[in-house]
């Protein structure tokens, strides 16, 4: 299990071969990646807060929970804080197992408790001001479906 | 203990952390002692449907007891991801 | 659109790279990679068939219905053939949309399909001798979840 | 008409590939055909249900026409991704 929390940008296709290089014998890597939106070009940057400490456990939490529930070889999240401009890598999820299904599952339940469970918040500032982003309903009932 | 605010609800109270000595029991009895400081507290605290909070690094409920708690965190829903 | 069939490695990495940075605007990239299992180490290589010509058409319409299905900014796929020792990246899907879900859904329908309605053929090649893959009874149900 | 084999089939059968002339109106009866031409096709086409059959690129069944088709393949169920 690797879960990095940082403000400097990470290369994902870089960590996406180093996290398929270590979990040879998996068959199946599924990756995720959210990238700021530009929001039509009106976006200036993004700024994400964080809850240090709290965020290496909540996360390092839901990882476990994946692989107590999925068959995984492995599992990798990075998440970025700090300000981000527009097409910025955020995060990243990767997930490894013998079955496709499992590594689908597991990096989906994993962006979805990410979204809603995770001590990250996000604020938009755009030429017009400054606002947090708020949380979609969408979001939180998506974690009714695990 | 400490008193940490993030996102909307620290730039309402004006402030990322309060370090404070108190008896509430709860969660609750300790938003209500902070709405009873000031104005911005109160503020911040006005709608308990927009706040979620922590205790010692744990997400939990505002009904939750405070005996032994080191940290407490106040934040809006979080947008991760 | 970019489907490619080819003998040659291909690096998922750099491809996930080209094709997030192609797809800026997206939010939500989804990449799997299949690789080749080593077969608790009996494995000398599998031998990948398929139908050229045939595979270029059937990977497109499965693309075309992603899309059609869902709002995908854009789709890859890159699927090798030919001989693949263990731990060869066998092929690769990547899918980008404004929302995490779809990217997801759609990755997740392609690869169901490109598993069963692909015409590609695996043989596992052992010191004990050759074997035809056989065609699993949960990957023809997958397709029943679409 | 072109008439392709993949993997086993086309193992068992010893060729990619037959060129042949034929007035099979339907899959199943260019099946019929080369069922009678030699034990190795016999033994190819023995199970239906393990084969499967595209005409001009496209999956189809046993029942389809062939009045225009150019290329018919039989292989077995496929094993991508």
């Amino acid at each position: 299990m690797t879960v990095r929390i940082q403000s400097e940008p990470f290369d994902a296709g870089a960590e996406l071969d180093r996290f398929t290089r270590d979990a040879s014998g998996a068959g199946a890597v599924v990756s995720f990646t959210g990238l700021v939106r530009d929001l039509d070009g009106r976006l200036q940057h993004m700024t994400i807060e964080h809850y240090p400490g709290m965020t290496e456990r909540a996360i390092s939490d839901l990882v476990a929970q994946a692989h107590a529930r999925w068959d995984l070889a492995d599992a990798l999240v990075i998440h970025r804080f700090g300000d981000l401009g527009p097409g910025a890598q955020i995060m990243m999820v990767a997930t490894a197992s013998a079955h496709r299904a499992e590594a689908f599952a597991a990096a989906d339940f994993l962006m979805d408790y990410l979204k809603s469970r995770a001590p990250f918040w996000k604020k938009e500032v755009t030429r017009d001001g400054a606002d947090w982003v708020a949380a979609k309903d969408a979001d939180e009932e998506a974690l009714n479906r695990w | 203990m400490d008193v940490l605010y993030f996102a909307w609800v620290r730039e309402r109270i004006g402030a990322p952390r309060d370090t404070l000595t108190t008896q509430a029991a709860t969660v609750m009895d300790l938003v209500e002692e902070l709405r009873a400081r000031e104005d911005r507290y109160a503020a911040a605290f006005e709608d308990l449907s927009a706040l979620r909070v922590a205790v010692d690094q744990e997400l939990t409920d505002f009904d939750a007891p405070l005996a032994g708690a080191q940290e407490v965190a106040f934040f809006p829903p979080m947008t991760g991801g």
